[in-house]
C-alpha cells in the first residue's frame, strides 16, 4: 500500500497514529531531536538528521523497574513491574536504527533467556521508518553504507516512509504496517510516479556513499582477535579516549545494564539502568579484583565486542554505521577509524 | 505468584546457617523454597549458581554448594565480600538467622559436564572457600545412583589453615571411606593439626594423580589456580581434561546484561564452567 | 539483620511529661529490625541496666538503644552495660529526649512526635554501626626536653625527681640559657647566677638525667608515648669522657673569637667553655676560630692536654633516644635591631641592646661588673628606648612583656653603678606581677626620669661630635624632645628562635604569627600543643618572665608525666581508615590535618592514617572527594541514615 | 592580530622533537589528526616518529591537561596547554597530582579557538576568557594581546538576575536532559577521582538512574568538589552530548570562591587549594 | 493543620550540642521541629550531606559548631565554614531560597543563643513554606 500526505498535515497523520497506540516519534529538544512518547501531534517533529539518543531506549529504557518493595516487610509483599504490552508507533525511524532492532532482537529474545521487557515491547510495536535525504551527501561520522545497510533501506520497518518535496510518501512493508496504514484515514493515495520515486530512492540509498570501504565482517573478527595482546596498539588507539560512557549511551546496539536498588524511606525498587562497558567499575568485582582497570582494555572490550566478539557468538557486527558515538564523543574518536586501523595493523 | 520474568527472584527461607571457619566470614547456607512449584523448577546440577537476592541491597551470584542429590534445601556458601567495605548482600546475608528470607534466582549457568565426565577417573581439586560447588560435584558423584558412573575419586583440597577449611564434618566422613581419595591440606597447621602441610599445587605435584582416562576439575583462588593448572599439564591432562569455573563480575546471570562478557563469551551463561582447552580460545581479559 | 533493643527512659516525670513514653516504645516496636521495645521509669538504674542486661541476653540483641537523657550524660554508664553483657559498648545508641526534647516542650504532642523521629533516626544508624575496639599501645616511660635555659632545666628536674628518666637536649656548650646571661633579677634584684647555678650543677648531678649538650634533633618519628628522636651531636673536637676540666687547653690557645656569651662585648678563644660556671665545664673547639682547622697546623692543645682529650678527627654523630613525651623550651633570641636603622645600633657604639646590658652590669662580664662604655668612658646621660620592635605594626605586633621590668631594673642598676642621669623613654609602663609596681614606684623614685614617648630615633649630636641625640615626642607635653646621651639602651623584641620553624616542623607544632608555637587551647591548654605528647614552656610559647617560665615548666613537666606515668595507654576508638581501593590520592586529609594523622604512601600511592595521632574529628572524611576516608562511629551511611530516618516521619 | 595556527603547529612539532629527542620527555600531550579537520584529537607522542602526527587548528579545543593524571607518577611529560589549560596544569602541581620538575610546559598563547559543534569563538563566556598560558616553560606562539577580554564572570549577568525559582527551574531543566554518560567529569582535568563519588554503593550518594534526585546529587556534590579548583576551561559542557551549560554553574561558584577567599583556581603554584586551607581572618560573612 | 516544617540539625558534640543540652537544662522553650544529628565537629559535615537532607525533605537544615578559634580540634570549624559557605552557595545558585540553610556558631555556654536560634530559624522556614524544590517525591 503507498499513501502519501504533505508535510505540512503531519500533524493530521501523527494525531491518527496517536489514536493507534502510543505514539514515540522524533522531537526537537534543547540539545537537538530526539524520541520522545507524543503528547501534542504538533510536537513531532521530521525536520532531523537524527536523534542524539538511538531509539533502542524505547524498547530498553535507561531506566526499567523490575520490582517494586518495601524494606523491612515479607518478600511475599513485593511487586513485581510486568512487562509491557501496550500498542506502540515508532515513527520516523532511520533505516540504520532499523537494522538496530533486529541486532538487539538477536540478543535479546532470540538467544538464551528471554528479556521479557524488551520482547513484549517489541512485539507490540510497528515500527515506521523514514529514508534518510539521498539527495544530500552523508554525515561524516556516519558509515551504515560501509555496514550493508542502505540510507533508504525498507527492510524492518512496518511502514517505510520517503520525503518528496513537500509531501511524505508511506508504503506499508508488512502486514502489520498495511493494517495501520489500511486503518489511517485522510491519507492520499501515491501516485505511480511517487511509487517510482520511492523505489529511486531506496535504489539511490543503496548506492549511497559514506566514509568507509565495505570490509568483511569475518577478516575483521579475525583481526581484531589477533590483535588483541597489541597492546602498543590499543594503547595509542585509547590515548584520547576519556573512558566516558556517552558512545554507548547514544549507540543503538549497546545493550550492557546494571541492576540496582534504590531505597528512600523504606520503600525500594530493583531497576536496571544503562550501563557502559567503558566505565572504570563495570568489571569490578567484590573481591577487588577488575581485569579492565584501563583505559585501553576497556576500549578494547567495546570494540571488540562490536566487531568481533558478537560476530562469533551472533553472527553479525553490533554496529549500523549510525555514526552517534563518534559525533558525541568529546575527543572526536571515530570508531570506525580504529577498526580500519586495525586492518592496517 | 508464579513468574516467568528471569529478573524476578523466588522467595526462599533460611533453615539452617553453618559457620564454616575460625574467622566467621564464612558461613553456608540452606535455603527452603516457600512455593512449590519454584522448587520444582529449581532443577540444577553441581557447577551453577544462582543469585541470591536481598531487596534493598542487591543480588550477589553465589555457587550452589548442595548437590541435587540432596533434596529439600539448596545450599551456598557464602563468603562476607570486602575486607573493608563490606559487600552490602554478603553482609548482609551474614548479619540474617535462620528464618530469614530472602529471594534466590536460578540455578543459572551450565554445571560441570557430569556426561563428560561419567566412567571417568575425576581429579577434584580445590582451595579455601573456592570448593562450593566442588562439594556439590563430589557430593554427587557419591551418592549411591551415581558412584558406579564413575571412576576413581580423588580429592585434593587445601586452605591456608586448618581453620580455614569448609565443610569439615564432610571431610572427615570422606576420609573415612573407601571409595574415595581424600587428601586434605593446609599451608600452614596449628598444634593440634594432624593432617599434611603444603600448598595445593605441591600437594598434586605429590599425589600425581594419573592422566589415564582422567578430568581434573580444579577450583580455588586465582594464585592457586595459577600454579596448579601447569602442574596437570606437565602430569599429562590434556587442556579438554581440566576442567575449572571462572570468577567474573555478574549482574543478570543469563547473559544479558553484558558484564562478564569475555570474548564471545558470557561468563554466566556460556559458563561459569571452562575447560582449559575453551579458556585459551579466550582473550585474556578476566 | 540486626536485633535492635530499643529502651525509653521516663526520667520520672521528667520525660515522661511531655513525651508518650509508651507510645514511643509501641511505636519502635514496628520499626524494622527493632525486637524488643519497653519503656521504664528510671532506666539507668541499677534494675533499668539489667533489664537492658537482661533483654540483650534474651533476645540475642546486637545493637542497643537507650532513648533517655543527653549522651553527654549516660552514655558511659549504659555502655558499661554493653561491654558487661558481652556486646561491644560502640553499639549503643543514645537518643536524647530529654534535655533536647521533654525540656525543651510542654506540648506532649509535639514532643512525643520529635521523640518519634529522632528515634526512627537512631534505629537506621544503628542497624549500621560496628563494634570498635580501641587500641592499647605501650608507652615509653622516658622523657625529652628541648632547650636547657631554665625552662629546660627546671622541667628535667622536676621529672627527674619524679623517677623519670630525662634526655636533656641543648644545643650550646653549656646548658642555662640566657638566665645565665643575667646579672640581677626583678623585682627582687636577686642575683641571678646565685638562684640559676645550683639547678645547672643539680642537672649534671641527677642520676635520672642525661645531659645532651652541644646537640640537636634532627629528626621526630612516631607519635605519643613512642617517639623515636634522632639526635645530632655536633663534633666537640674535645672527648669529654677523657677531660678533666683542668683547662690548661684554653690558655694555651691561640685562636680567639667574640664570645656569645658576652653578646660579642669580649673575646674568647677558640678552644673555651663559654663562662666559669658553664655546665658541663669541659671546653669544646670552636672550628670557625681554631687555628688548625684553619691553616692545618698549630694544635697547641692537644699538646698540652695531657688525657690526650683532644680528638680533630671527631665527627657528628647521630643517635636515636626513645621516648614518649616531649618538653619543648626552646626560648626565644632578641630581634636584631641592626634592621631597625632609625636606633643606630650597629652603627654607633654607644647604642647597646638589653642583653649586652645585662653583661655589663655581671661582675663575671666583659667590664667586671663596671658600667663603661666602648670607649672606656662611664656614661652620664642614659636613655632607655622600650617597646623597640615589640608593639610596632612594622615589626612585631606583640608586646615582650618583661622589657618594661627589666628596663626598671637596668635603671636602678645604672643609678647603683654610675652617676649618670637614666631617662626612660616608653609608650606606657606594664608592671603587672606580684611586687613589680611596687619595684616601678620604688625606681620612680630613685631620680630617674621618664619621658612617655618612643624613642623615635637616635642620632649623632650634632653639637657634641661624641655623643648621641635621642629623638622622641612626649606625648604628655605634645613637645619633640631631643636628649643628649652617652648610652642608649635597646629594649628589644623578644621573638622565636631563628631556628623554631624547623622546630615546629620537626615535631609537628603550630606556630602563631610571630612564630612562637601555638598551645593547644590559649586558655585551657596552654602547654599542650597539637601534637599529642608534645608540650611546650618558656618563652618558646611566648614572652614572659622567669616565674612566668618556671610555672609553666612545672607545668609541663606535671602534663608530661601524665602521659609516661602509665605504661599502657588506650588510642581513641573513633578515629579515622582510609579504604585504599577507594584513594584517590588527592591527599586533601594530609592538608587539613591539625594532628598530621594522615600521611601520603608515595609507594602505594594513598594516603593512610597514623591512628595513635587521629583525634576522630572527621575533618579529613569531609574532605576526602571519594570517600575512601571512613570516620569510625560517624560514617557517610552511618550519618546519612539517621539523616533519612530524622527525615520520614 | 591574526596567530597564525600553522606556525604554532611547527613550532609545537619542533619542540616535541627536540624534547623527545634529548630525552627531556618520554611523552608528549598534543593534538592530532582526528576523522576530520573539525575533529582534531588529543594526541600523545612518545617518539621522535610520533610527532609528524601533531596538529594544531582552530578546533583544538581539548585540555590536555586531563592526561596528566593518567601517566604513573615520575613520569617526564611534555604538555601543550592553551591558557585555561595551564591553570589546570596550575592546579595540579598544588594538589601535587604531577610535580613540577616532571613537566615541560608548552605554553600556547592563542585567540581565535572554536568550538566544533557552534563554531562560536571561545572566548570569555564558556571559559576564563584568558589568552596567555599562566605558566609555562616553552612559549610556543608570541604573547596575545589585544583580544576582546571580558570578565569571565560577565556572563552570569543573566543568570544573577534571575530569582531563586527561575534558577531553580532553570537548573531543574538542564540538569534533568542528564544522561549520566559522565563525560563532564571525564573530561574535567580536576575530576581524577578513582572511584568518583556518585559510583560508590556504600553509601550511595545518589541513585545511578538519570532521574532528578540522582542527577542533581552528582552535578551539585561535583559543582562542590570544584569549588576554588575549576579553572573554567570549559571541557565540560563541551563534552556534554545533550548541551547541559555547567560551565556557568562552576563559574558562578568560581566567581563566589574569588570573592570569599581572595583567589582564583589554578594561578600560582603556590596557592594552596582553597577547601583545604583556612585564613583566621575569614569572615562569618561569608556564611550570610 | 499549620505547617510544621522539618529541620535537620547537625551539631558539633562540643558547643553546640552541649549548648543545646543546656538549653534544656535550663528549661527554655523552643519549637519541636528541628532533629538533630550528633558529630564531633561541625567539620565533619560533607556538604553533600546537606545536599541530601534537602532531597530527603528537610524544609531548613541548621549546622551549628564551636565559635572561630574555640574548636575542641582547633582549626576543624575554620574549614568548615569556608566548606559550607560554599555549601550554601552551590544551594542557593541551584535555586533553594536563601533562608533554608544557615550555620550559627554556638558554644557550650551559649543555651539561650541555641534556643533563640532555633526559634527565629523555625519561624523563618514557617514563612518560607514546603521545600519542595530538592525534595524527593
Amino acid at each position: 500500500m503507498l499513501k502519501k500526505t504533505a508535510i505540512h498535515q503531519l500533524s493530521d497523520l501523527t494525531s491518527a497514529l496517536m489514536g493507534k497506540g502510543t505514539l514515540v516519534a522524533p522531537v526537537r529538544e534543547d540539545a537537538g531531536f530526539n524520541f520522545r512518547e507524543i503528547s501534542d501531534a504538533k510536537q513531532v517533529d521530521l525536520n532531523f538528521h537524527n536523534t542524539i539518543i538511538s531509539p533502542k531506549s524505547v524498547f530498553f529504557p535507561q531506566t526499567e523497574d523490575f520490582i517494586r518493595y518495601r524494606t523491612g516487610r515479607p518478600l511475599q509483599e513485593a511487586e513485581t513491574v510486568e512487562p509491557e504490552g501496550k500498542p506502540l508507533i515508532l515513527f520516523g525511524v532511520r533505516p540504520c536504527d532499523v537494522k538496530s532492532f533486529e541486532i538487539m532482537d538477536i540478543h535479546f529474545s532470540c538467544t538464551g533467556a528471554v528479556d521479557p521487557y524488551w520482547q513484549a515491547r517489541r512485539e507490540a510495536a510497528t515500527l515506521i521508518g523514514y529514508a534518510f535525504d539521498v539527495a544530500a551527501p552523508a554525515e561524516p561520522e556516519e558509515f551504515y553504507q560501509t555496514l550493508g545497510i542502505g540510507a533508504a533501506d525498507p527492510e524492518g520497518s512496518d511502514i517505510f516512509m520517503v520525503r518528496r518535496g513537500d509531501d511524505l510518501i508511506l508504503k506499508s512493508i508488512t502486514g502489520k504496517g498495511e493494517a495501520l496504514l489500511a486503518g489511517i484515514e485522510g491519507l492520499a493515495g501515491a501516485s505511480a510516479d511517487d511509487g517510482k520515486f520511492f523505489d529511486d530512492t531506496v535504489a539511490a540509498g543503496r548506492n549511497f556513499k559514506t566514509r568507509f570501504t565495505c570490509v568483511d565482517a569475518k577478516a575483521i573478527t579475525k583481526k581484531l582477535e589477533d590483535l588483541f595482546h597489541n597492546t602498543d596498539f590499543w594503547e595509542k588507539a585509547s590515548n584520547a579516549c576519556l573512558s566516558c560512557g556517552v558512545c554507548t549511551f547514544a549507540c543503538p546496539t549497546c545493550y550492557c545494564f546494571d541492576i540496582c536498588d534504590e531505597t528512600l524511606f523504606g520503600r525500594g525498587t530493583r531497576r536496571r539502568v544503562w550501563d557502559a562497558c567503558m566505565f572504570t567499575d563495570f568489571t569490578l568485582e567484590a573481591s577487588g579484583h577488575n581485569p579492565r582497570t584501563k583505559v585501553y582494555q576497556r576500549l578494547r572490550q567495546k570494540i571488540g565486542h562490536k566487531y568481533s566478539y558478537h560476530v562469533r557468538k551472533y553472527g553479525v557486527i553490533s554496529c549500523v554505521g549510525c555514526g552517534r558515538c563518534t559525533r558525541h564523543c568529546p575527543v572526536g574518536i571515530d570508531i570506525f577509524s580504529i577498526v580500519e586501523e586495525a586492518m592496517k595493523a | 505468584m508464579r513468574s516467568t520474568n528471569p529478573y524476578i527472584p523466588m522467595p526462599v527461607e533460611i533453615v539452617k546457617i553453618t559457620d564454616e571457619v575460625d574467622t566467621h566470614d564464612i558461613k553456608s547456607f540452606r535455603f527452603k523454597f516457600l512455593n512449590a512449584q519454584d522448587e520444582a523448577r529449581f532443577q540444577y546440577l553441581p557447577g551453577q549458581f544462582a543469585e541470591l537476592s536481598i531487596y534493598g541491597k542487591g543480588e550477589s551470584p553465589i555457587g550452589i554448594a548442595s548437590s541435587p542429590t540432596e533434596p529439600g534445601y539448596v545450599a551456598f556458601t557464602v563468603q562476607r565480600a570486602g575486607a573493608i567495605v563490606p559487600g552490602l548482600v554478603t553482609a548482609a546475608l551474614h548479619d540474617m538467622e535462620e528464618g530469614g528470607r530472602i529471594g534466590l534466582r536460578g540455578p543459572l549457568g551450565h554445571p560441570w559436564p557430569i556426561e563428560f565426565l561419567e566412567k571417568k577417573n575425576i581429579v577434584v581439586v580445590g582451595g579455601g572457600f573456592a570448593f562450593t560447588t566442588l562439594r556439590s560435584l563430589v557430593t554427587y558423584m557419591l551418592h549411591e545412583n551415581n558412584r558406579s558412573r564413575f571412576g576413581d575419586i580423588t580429592v585434593i583440597y587445601g586452605a591456608r589453615t586448618p581453620g580455614l577449611l569448609c565443610y569439615k564434618d564432610e571431610l572427615a566422613a570422606w576420609e573415612k571411606r573407601s571409595d574415595i581419595k581424600t587428601i586434605i591440606t593446609v599451608d600452614k597447621g596449628n598444634e593440634t593439626w594432624k593432617g599434611r602441610e603444603g600448598f595445593v599445587p605441591a600437594v598434586c605435584k605429590d599425589v600425581a594423580p594419573s592422566p589415564a582416562n582422567a578430568v581434573a576439575v580444579i577450583c580455588g583462588p586465582p594464585v592457586m589456580i595459577k600454579f596448579t593448572l601447569p602442574v596437570f599439564f606437565e602430569l599429562g591432562f590434556s587442556k579438554e581434561n581440566i576442567l575449572t569455573s571462572l570468577e567474573m563480575r555478574m549482574k543478570c546471570g543469563i547473559g544479558k546484561c553484558g558484564r562478564c562478557n569475555v570474548g564471545y563469551k558470557y561468563v554466566c551463561s556460556d559458563g561459569p564452567v571452562f575447560s582449559l582447552a575453551e579458556l585459551e580460545e579466550l582473550p585474556r581479559d578476566f | 539483620m540486626s536485633r535492635i533493643g530499643v529502651f525509653v527512659c521516663h526520667c520520672g516525670l521528667n520525660i515522661a511529661k511531655t513525651v508518650r513514653v509508651s507510645e514511643l516504645a509501641e511505636f519502635a516496636a514496628t520499626l524494622p529490625d527493632v525486637v524488643v521495645a519497653k519503656d521504664y521509669k528510671f532506666m539507668c538504674s541499677t534494675p533499668g541496666q539489667e533489664m537492658i542486661a537482661n533483654d540483650i541476653r534474651e533476645h540475642r540483641l546486637d545493637r542497643v538503644i537507650v532513648t533517655a537523657c543527653s549522651p553527654l550524660m549516660h552514655e558511659q554508664t549504659f555502655r558499661k552495660v554493653l561491654a558487661a553483657s558481652g556486646l561491644n559498648q560502640y553499639l549503643l545508641t543514645i537518643v536524647n529526649i530529654r534535655e533536647q526534647v521533654s525540656w525543651v516542650t510542654h506540648n506532649i504532642d509535639e514532643g512525643t512526635s520529635k521523640a518519634k523521629a529522632l528515634l526512627n533516626g537512631a534505629v537506621n544508624r544503628s542497624r549500621l554501626l560496628m563494634p570498635l575496639t580501641s587500641r592499647v599501645i605501650d608507652v615509653n616511660p622516658d622523657v625529652m626536653v628541648v632547650g636547657a635555659g631554665i625552662a629546660g632545666i627546671q622541667a628535667s628536674l622536676e621529672l627527674a625527681n619524679t623517677g623519670r628518666k630525662v634526655y636533656l637536649v641543648e644545643k650550646n656548650s653549656t646548658i642555662g640559657g640566657h638566665m645565665a646571661q643575667f646579672d640581677k633579677t626583678f623585682p627582687t634584684l636577686d642575683c641571678s647566677a646565685c638562684i640559676l647555678t645550683p639547678k645547672m650543677d643539680s642537672v649534671l648531678q641527677h642520676k635520672n638525667i642525661q645531659l645532651l649538650t652541644s646537640c640537636e634533633v634532627s629528626e621526630v618519628k612516631g607519635f605519643v608515648g613512642n617517639f623515636d628522636i634522632t639526635i645530632r651531636q655536633k663534633a666537640r673536637y674535645v672527648d669529654h669522657d677523657k677531660c678533666n676540666a683542668c683547662l690548661a687547653c684554653t690558655e694555651k690557645c691561640p685562636g680567639k673569637s667574640v664570645s656569645e656569651w658576652d653578646e660579642g662585648l669580649a673575646k674568647r678563644k677558640a678552644i673555651y667553655i663559654p663562662f666559669p660556671q658553664a655546665v658541663p665545664q669541659k671546653p669544646v673547639i670552636d672550628r670557625e676560630a681554631c687555628t688548625f682547622f684553619k691553616k692545618g697546623k698549630c694544635r697547641l692543645c692537644e699538646k698540652v692536654c695531657e688525657q690526650k682529650a683532644i680528638d680533630f678527627e671527631q665527627q657528628d654523630t647521630f643517635s636515636t633516644v626513645k621516648v614518649g613525651a616531649v618538653i619543648v623550651a626552646t626560648g626565644y633570641d632578641l630581634m636584631d635591631t641592626r634592621d631597625l636603622i632609625q636606633y643606630g645600633y650597629g652603627k654607633y657604639p654607644g647604642v647597646y641592646n638589653a642583653l649586652e646590658v645585662e653583661r655589663l652590669f655581671n661582675s663575671a662580664g666583659p667590664t667586671g661588673g663596671k658600667v663603661i662604655l666602648r670607649d672606656g668612658k662611664e656614661p652620664q646621660a642614659i636613655a632607655i628606648l622600650h617597646c623597640i620592635g615589640s608593639r610596632d605594626k612594622n615589626s612585631y605586633e606583640h608586646c615582650s612583656r618583661v622589657c618594661c621590668m627589666y628596663s626598671l631594673k637596668f635603671a636602678h642598676l645604672f643609678k647603683e653603678k654610675t652617676s649618670a642621669d637614666v631617662y626612660h623613654f616608653y609608650i606606657d609602663i606594664r608592671a603587672a606581677g606580684k611586687g613589680y609596681e611596687e619595684f616601678y614606684n620604688r625606681i620612680i623614685e630613685e631620680d630617674v626620669k621618664f619621658i612617655r614617648g618612643k624613642g623615635a630615633r637616635v642620632a649623632k649630636s650634632a653639637d657634641e661630635p661624641d655623643r648621641l641625640m635621642v629623638e622622641a615626642e612626649d606625648t604628655i607635653t605634645g613637645k619633640f624632645i631631643r636628649l643628649p646621651v652617652d648610652m642608649v639602651v635597646l629594649s628589644p623584641a623578644m621573638i622565636p628562635r631563628s631556628n623554631a620553624k624547623d622546630i615546629a616542623r620537626l615535631f609537628n607544632l603550630s606556630t602563631d604569627k610571630q612564630g612562637f608555637f601555638m598551645e593547644r587551647h590559649p586558655k585551657l591548654a596552654p602547654l599542650s600543643t597539637m601534637s599529642e605528647g608534645v608540650f611546650i614552656a618558656g618563652v618558646c610559647q611566648s614572652p614572659k618572665d622567669i616565674p612566668d617560665t618556671v610555672a609553666q615548666a612545672n607545668g609541663a613537666a606535671a602534663e608530661a608525666l601524665t602521659i609516661v606515668v602509665k605504661d599502657k595507654m588506650e588510642l581513641e576508638a573513633t578515629t579515622v581508615m582510609v579504604n585504599p581501593a577507594s584513594c584517590c590520592a588527592c591527599q586533601n586529609c594530609v592538608r587539613v590535618c591539625p594532628y598530621g594523622a594522615p600521611f601520603f604512601k608515595e609507594d602505594k600511592g594513598v594516603s593512610e592514617i597514623n591512628e595513635a595521632l587521629c583525634k576522630g574529628c572527621g575533618l579529613c572524611a569531609s574532605v576526602c572527594p571519594t570517600g575512601a576516608i571512613i570516620a569510625r562511629h560517624f560514617t557517610n551511611d552511618q550519618v546519612l541514615a539517621e539523616m533519612e530516618g530524622l527525615m520520614e516521619f | 592580530m591574526a596567530v597564525s595556527f600553522q606556525q604554532i603547529e611547527e613550532k609545537l612539532k619542533t619542540e616535541a622533537r627536540r624534547l623527545l629527542e634529548s630525552g627531556q620527555v618520554s611523552l608528549v600531550l598534543a593534538w592530532g589528526r582526528g576523522f576530520d579537520e573539525k575533529h582534531p584529537m588529543p594526541y600523545v607522542a612518545k617518539g621522535a616518529s610520533d610527532v609528524d602526527g601533531i596538529v594544531f587548528n582552530e578546533f583544538c579545543t581539548h585540555n590536555l591537561a586531563r592526561y596528566l593524571v593518567r601517566y604513573p607518577r615520575g613520569t617526564k611529560m611534555a604538555v601543550a596547554v592553551k591558557a585555561a589549560d595551564s591553570r589546570a596544569v596550575v592546579q595540579l602541581i598544588q594538589e601535587d597530582k604531577v610535580k613540577r620538575h616532571d613537566l615541560v610546559i608548552l605554553g600556547i598563547p592563542v585567540y581565535g579557538i572554536k568550538n566544533p559543534k557552534t563554531g562560536e569563538i571561545i572566548d570569555g563566556k564558556t571559559t576564563c576568557g584568558l589568552y596567555n598560558p599562566v605558566l609555562y616553560d616553552i612559549l610556543i606562539a608570541e604573547e596575545v594581546h589585544g583580544q576582546p577580554v571580558s570578565s569571565p564572570y560577565a556572563v552570569l549577568a543573566e543568570y544573577e538576575a534571575m530569582d531563586q525559582d527561575a534558577r531553580f527551574a532553570f537548573w531543574k531543566k538542564e540538569l534533568d536532559r542528564c544522561i549520566r554518560c559522565y563525560a563532564c567529569r571525564k573530561a574535567c582535568p580536576m575530576c581524577y577521582c578513582d572511584p568518583c563519588f556518585i559510583d560508590q554503593n556504600k553509601p550511595k550518594w545518589g541513585e545511578k538512574s538519570p532521574e532528578t534526585p540522582g542527577n542533581l546529587m552528582y552535578h551539585l556534590t561535583r559543582f562542590h568538589h570544584l569549588a576554588g579548583r575549576c579553572i573554567d576551561c570549559g571541557e565540560c559542557s563541551r563534552a556534554c552530548p545533550v548541551d547541559i551549560p555547567l560551565y556557568l554553574f562552576h563559574k558562578k561558584v568560581a566567581k563566589e570562591c574569588e570573592e570569599m577567599f581572595g583567589q582564583a583556581a589554578g594561578m600560582s603554584i603556590e596557592d594552596k587549594p582553597v577547601l583545604v586551607n583556612f585564613r583566621m581572618e575569614d569572615s562569618d560573612k561569608i556564611l550570610e | 493543620m499549620s505547617f510544621e516544617p522539618k529541620i535537620l540539625g547537625i551539631a558539633c558534640n562540643w558547643c553546640t550540642y552541649t549548648g543545646a543540652d543546656l538549653a534544656g537544662t535550663t528549661r527554655l522553650q523552643y519549637p519541636q521541629n528541628l532533629r538533630v544529628v550528633r558529630v564531633m565537629c561541625s567539620s565533619r559535615i560533607n556538604p553533600s550531606f546537606i545536599f541530601r537532607a534537602f532531597q530527603l525533605g528537610a524544609d531548613g537544615v541548621l549546622v551549628g559548631g564551636c565559635h572561630p578559634g574555640d574548636c575542641h580540634y582547633n582549626t576543624g570549624n575554620l574549614y568548615a565554614r569556608r566548606r559550607l559557605a560554599v555549601t550554601k552557595k552551590i544551594l542557593e545558585f541551584a535555586g533553594l531560597e536563601p533562608g533554608r540553610f544557615r550555620v550559627e556558631w554556638i558554644s557550650a555556654s551559649e543555651g539561650n543563643k541555641f534556643a533563640e536560634v532555633v526559634t527565629e530559624f523555625t519561624g523563618q522556614i514557617k514563612a518560607l513554606g514546603p521545600q519542595t524544590k530538592f525534595k524527593i517525591s
